[in-house]
């Protein structure tokens, strides 16, 4: 277990300790395209900044953090220590060896594509393999979660899962679906043209494989958090689960519906035709479904807590809830930006009406609510859980905690929802500098500003979270704690084959990824699209970088 | 799979942790069913529901026909 | 299996309920997407159904050639980076341009170092540039005097050499490269005019910042870099641009620019660049 | 958040007095009231969809970026607006590394546009704000989108996709005039509002 829980604990530092800069990062780069004044306002920096502000909140912190989560989840669901952890410290260091290949080379500059690469821009090969160890090297820990569930189900033949596991392994599988695409643009079509193997790009073909990936990661980004509200939440609050069966089949239905519905990140792109996006927008309301269960299921969950409180009424139980707790705290927040941050998500699915918002403000106003603020800020609370339990000593402070947890809020908040009017009123997204003499811009020059002030709060909020986890690391080791998982009402003695593993489910998705992106991505045979590439950082020899 | 402990949670003492919830007290919330929980969801989703339709009925329509 | 029943209640019923779902979405969503969705055109006519599915796939597209009359084609010049031009600029032999580029010294200067402001120096110029000018020199692309002859005296494979040749003297121009270390006041808050065109651009004209392209710290196949380039020679081609009197810029993108710019910018950002990069012949450089 | 400090151990839930049957029943209604929901938007969206003809831009017609300025349609001499025999206006331009080209189009108010774009480069976007009008632009394809502009005036035009280093200043206009004001030149000639 001591093994385990160290492992659990440097992956999620190196998830923290890429956090705090990643949002100093963002913090600066609000300033710089608002009217105020800002240190070294230069747009190129700008868009490396945005690019290492990207790759790190979108693939470092979230895979650090979620393979952190799901070691500590193995040891403590199933009560016996990780299996393979050799291979999960080898699993670390690839990933990390990536990701200083992939800072470096844009700090350098060689890399300003953003995180989501963008080809026919062409960065530096070490990005691009940076990118790959760490994303491939994630799937080893992908594997370790798989071959830990199987294996303990082969030791304890027909129990159920443990939630908790069942829910971390699905993650596993929905994150090597997701990452397929990507892993795939990188080896096919990234890697060979930066290092000189090959001299075009496909462009319509990288896009459409990175869109595998671009929906499912952000569900890959978002299970952590909702492990935390089926199996954490109801403990913290004092109450139980109210359906097992639910959450499996919220989880189930996230791998399911999560991947072939990538193509509505495509919807204003010239490459597919209008029925494929079509398909693809109808199946993308389908990943509406599993959160509208989940806000039902942890609402119940909770009631339950609050009324074993006292809670009396209709909506006594709100006010009963042990709000103190930083966990149960978190879920209230996250459920609110959830909501926000859904809505935007059911405006850009819906077909032709994600012409009114594709790529303005809207769109970057949407993911940070859903996951800077939903998911992350569950993260926090996650962690707040965790430190005890991994280092046996207390959270320094509560209070604290709480703090650094409504300033997270309200910082996301006054961030995010300027920027969706801004994106209503036609702001574009990604650009280092707006001229605010321009009538039509300096409209939105106030609510450019109260989105900084949010930017700032957010800051602090980060600064906060760090100097919570080094004052509880440095504190004296005095907790025997383990974690706990919260119990069903019902707790389930028996599953179905079908609710306790995950092959139906894959084989489901298979049929419905052939379905949705089959001829998305085999046209490309077919159509003569490739393209020469542009490497950003300028001509590697001369004569137009060849 | 045991509740037969106190409950732990991300408290230095043991006051500030919240009480678990007991068999009686789970069927005592449980007697109606989860209302409370249906309230508060149908609201949210109503809520939802309602600004998507105004979204599209008064912002996305009235910006014009594309295709 | 008490506990088994799960959202819907049948005899061991996961399998069987999952593939009808699923059997039921694809239905659906094909039958709205390519039946219904996809005849209904903005601004065309309903289509029937096999026209819809192929136009919904993607297969059929609105490639129709325009009725309308086309105006006679005017073309910039004849050179298109494909990667048949670009294979014959790489395969320049900068000896072999070393020899022609004797002839280029008189005027150019000793390693393409241009001593005089009006004509530009080539040394460090990206080859593919130096390429494309002679090819619009021996088209009539690009009309200026003498080079228009000696553009037609090069072949193609001499202006590759020369280019070649030219491309790696020093003391020259700086290595176009995309990235550059972040400094303050590149932003469109820079009060100095020259220095906000040059890094930022101004976008209510239309304006990009001449530096993506042409450096410090910009790229893009054909721009020359501007650091250390004789102000009046920079000075002059805007002018040109601005006047019509040279187009042989792809897609006329420096006529529209240089067309945004008054005089006193113009002078401005070639100032800007001229005092940049040291080059050694700073003769008549204006300082900013 | 008084605790109650009895604390005593407790056991778990017997079975049946709350009966899986009953959660699982009330998990399944509001399964399907949440399909319900869902399916009046899908519904929302298909029926508008079908009635307005309303899409996504999706015009899959691929061409050569490198050669375009060398002739055919995006030629710098058939950039701009052009009348069709039927009325109607087709708008072309190309974005590149940084400009819009034309950096200023015109088209008449109420009168069926279609806009064509391509890049000789690197992936741009085009948007007009307050209207819907707003695609990618790929690379080897040719975007195409379909509208009528029901409100004279000027519309700003930014580019809304990273491509590269000078993205920011890569704005342009559209500018809707009335009909009257609209040159008939175009049916001959390729007109802009770029400065001439």
């Amino acid at each position: 277990m001591q093994n385990s829980s160290r492992l659990a604990l440097y992956h999620y530092w190196v998830a923290f300790a890429v956090f705090l800069p990643a949002v100093v990062l963002g913090a600066w780069q609000m300033l710089i395209r608002s009217p105020l004044p800002a240190p070294l306002d230069d747009p190129d920096a700008y868009y490396a900044s945005v690019t290492l502000h990207g790759t790190a909140m979108a693939y470092v912190v979230t895979t650090f953090f979620a393979m952190g989560f799901g070691y500590a989840v193995t040891a403590t669901s199933l009560g016996r220590p990780v299996r393979g952890v050799a291979a999960a410290w080898i699993c670390f260091v690839i990933c990390l060896i990536g990701t200083l290949m992939a800072v470096a080379a844009v700090l350098a500059g060689h890399a300003s594509v953003l995180y989501t690469f963008y080809p026919p821009l062409l960065a530096s090969s070490w990005y691009y393999g940076g990118a790959f160890l760490l994303i491939g090297g994630s799937m080893i820990w992908v594997v370790l979660m798989i071959y830990n569930m199987t294996s303990w189900k082969r030791d304890n033949p027909g129990q159920p899962v443990p939630l908790a596991m069942f829910a971390i392994t699905a993650t596993a599988i929905l994150w090597a679906w997701a990452a397929s695409g990507v892993l795939v643009e990188l080896v096919g079509i990234l890697l060979p043209r930066s290092l000189g193997l090959t001299t075009e790009i496909d462009a319509g073909l990288a896009r459409t494989l990175f869109s595998v990936t671009l929906h499912a990661i952000v569900y890959f980004w978002l299970m952590p958090a909702y492990i935390a509200f089926y199996t954490l939440l109801p403990q913290a609050a004092g109450g139980r689960l109210y359906s097992d069966t639910m959450g499996r089949l919220t989880f189930i239905m996230f791998i399911i519906f999560s991947v072939p519905v990538g193509m509505h990140h495509l919807f204003a792109d010239p490459e597919h035709g209008a029925g494929m996006k079509f398909l693809q927008s109808f199946l993308t309301f389908f990943v509406a479904l599993p959160t509208l269960l989940t806000v039902f299921s942890i609402c119940a969950s909770l009631e339950i807590a609050g009324r074993a409180r006292g809670g009396r009424g209709l909506l006594g139980w709100i006010p009963a809830l042990p709000w103190g707790e930083p966990m149960v705290l978190a879920t209230g927040l996250s459920l609110v930006m959830l909501g926000l941050g859904g809505f935007g998500g059911l405006i850009n699915m819906g077909y032709a009406m994600n012409s009114m918002i594709h790529n303005t403000s809207w769109v970057t106003a949407h993911f940070h609510m859903i996951f800077g603020g939903a998911v992350v800020i569950m993260y926090f609370a996650i962690a707040y859980e965790m430190w005890p339990r991994i280092t046996g000593k207390p959270l320094q402070s509560k209070a604290l905690a709480r703090w650094q947890l409504w300033l997270w809020f309200a910082g996301m908040m006054i961030a995010s929802i300027p920027w969706h009017i801004t994106g209503l009123m036609g702001q574009p997204r990604r650009v280092a500098a707006f001229d605010y003499s321009d009538p039509f811009v300096a409209r939105m020059g106030p609510l450019v500003i109260i989105s900084v002030i949010g930017g700032a709060i957010l800051l602090v909020s980060a600064i906060l979270l760090i100097v919570i986890l080094v004052r509880s690391q440095l504190g004296e080791r005095r907790l025997e704690a383990p974690l706990r998982y919260a119990l069903a009402v019902n707790p389930p003695k028996t599953v179905p084959a079908a609710l306790n593993g995950f092959a139906l489910w894959n084989a489901i998705l298979l049929v419905l990824m052939v379905f949705a992106y089959g001829y998305p991505i085999g046209q490309f045979f077919i159509l003569k699209s490739k393209v020469p590439a542009y490497e950003v950082s300028g001509p590697t020899n001369s004569a137009g970088g060849r | 799979m045991a509740t037969d402990e106190f409950h732990h949670s991300a408290a230095a003492r043991p006051e500030h942790v919240a009480a678990p919830i007991g068999s009686e007290e789970a069927v005592a919330a449980l007697r109606n069913g989860p209302v409370g929980a249906l309230v508060v969801a149908s609201i949210a989703v109503a809520l939802l529901f309602l600004g998507w339709l105004a979204f599209y009925f008064l912002l996305f329509i009235p910006r014009g026909s594309v295709g | 299996m008490a506990r088994d029943q799960g959202a819907f209640r049948l005899h061991n019923p996961w399998p069987k309920i999952a593939w009808g779902m699923v059997a039921l979405l694809v239905v659906v969503s094909t039958v709205l997407g390519f039946g219904v969705l996809s005849r209904y055109q903005q601004n065309g006519p309903t289509l029937d159904l096999w026209n819809a599915i192929c136009r919904g796939l993607g297969l059929s597209a609105d490639t129709a050639p325009a009725k309308e009359p086309v105006p006679a084609l005017r073309t910039p010049t004849r050179i298109a980076w494909t990667s048949n031009t670009l294979d014959q600029i790489a395969a320049g032999d900068a000896q072999r341009g070393a020899f022609i580029a004797m002839n280029c010294i008189a005027c150019h200067g000793q390693g393409g170092v241009s001593t005089s402001t009006l004509i530009p120096t080539l040394a460090g110029m990206d080859p593919a540039v130096i390429y494309k000018q002679l090819d619009d020199y021996r088209s009539g692309k690009r009309l200026w005097g003498v080079m228009g002859a000696i553009g037609k005296v090069v072949s193609a494979q001499d202006s590759a050499d020369v280019a070649a040749y030219f491309a790696v003297q020093s003391h020259g121009l700086p290595p176009l490269r995309g990235y550059r270390l972040p400094e303050s006041g590149r932003s469109l808050r820079e009060p100095d005019p020259a220095k906000r065109l040059v890094y930022a651009g101004d976008p209510q004209r239309g304006i990009p910042p001449c530096s993506a392209c042409h450096g410090p710290g910009g790229y893009k196949l054909g721009a020359p870099a501007l650091q250390g380039q004789h102000a009046d020679y920079i000075e002059r081609q805007l002018a040109a641009f601005a006047q019509g009197i040279r187009q042989n810029d792809i897609f006329e993108q420096m006529r529209m620019i240089a067309k945004q710019l008054t005089p006193d910018e113009m002078h401005a950002v070639a100032a800007f660049y001229g005092a940049r990069g040291g080059a050694p012949s700073a003769a008549g450089v204006a300082v900013r | 958040m008084a605790e109650t400090e009895t604390n005593p151990l407790r056991r778990p839930l017997p079975d049946g007095v709350v009966p899986e049957e009953e959660i699982t029943r009330t998990e399944d209604h509001w399964l399907a009231i949440m399909l319900g929901v869902l399916g009046v938007m899908m519904g929302v969206m298909v029926v508008s969809a079908a009635t307005n003809a309303l899409h996504p831009p999706s015009n899959v017609e691929t061409i050569d970026p490198a050669t375009l300025h060398l002739g055919g349609e995006f030629a710098e001499s058939n950039l701009g607006t052009a009348i069709e025999p039927d009325g109607s206006v087709t708008v072309r331009i190309i974005a590149e590394q940084y400009d819009f080209i034309p950096n200023c189009a015109q088209v008449p108010v109420d009168t069926p546009v279609k806009f064509r774009l391509t890049s000789p480069d690197v992936i741009h976007g085009f948007l007009l704000p307050a209207t819907n009008v707003n695609t990618m632009v790929v690379p080897g394809f040719v975007a195409e989108v379909r509208t009528s502009f029901s409100r004279v005036g000027v519309y700003n035009m930014p580019c809304n996709e990273f491509c590269g280093n000078g993205h920011h200043g890569m704005w342009a206009r559209v500018e809707v005039v009335s009909k009257e004001r609209f040159p008939r030149l175009a049916a001959t000639e390729r007109t802009s509002c770029a400065k001439q």
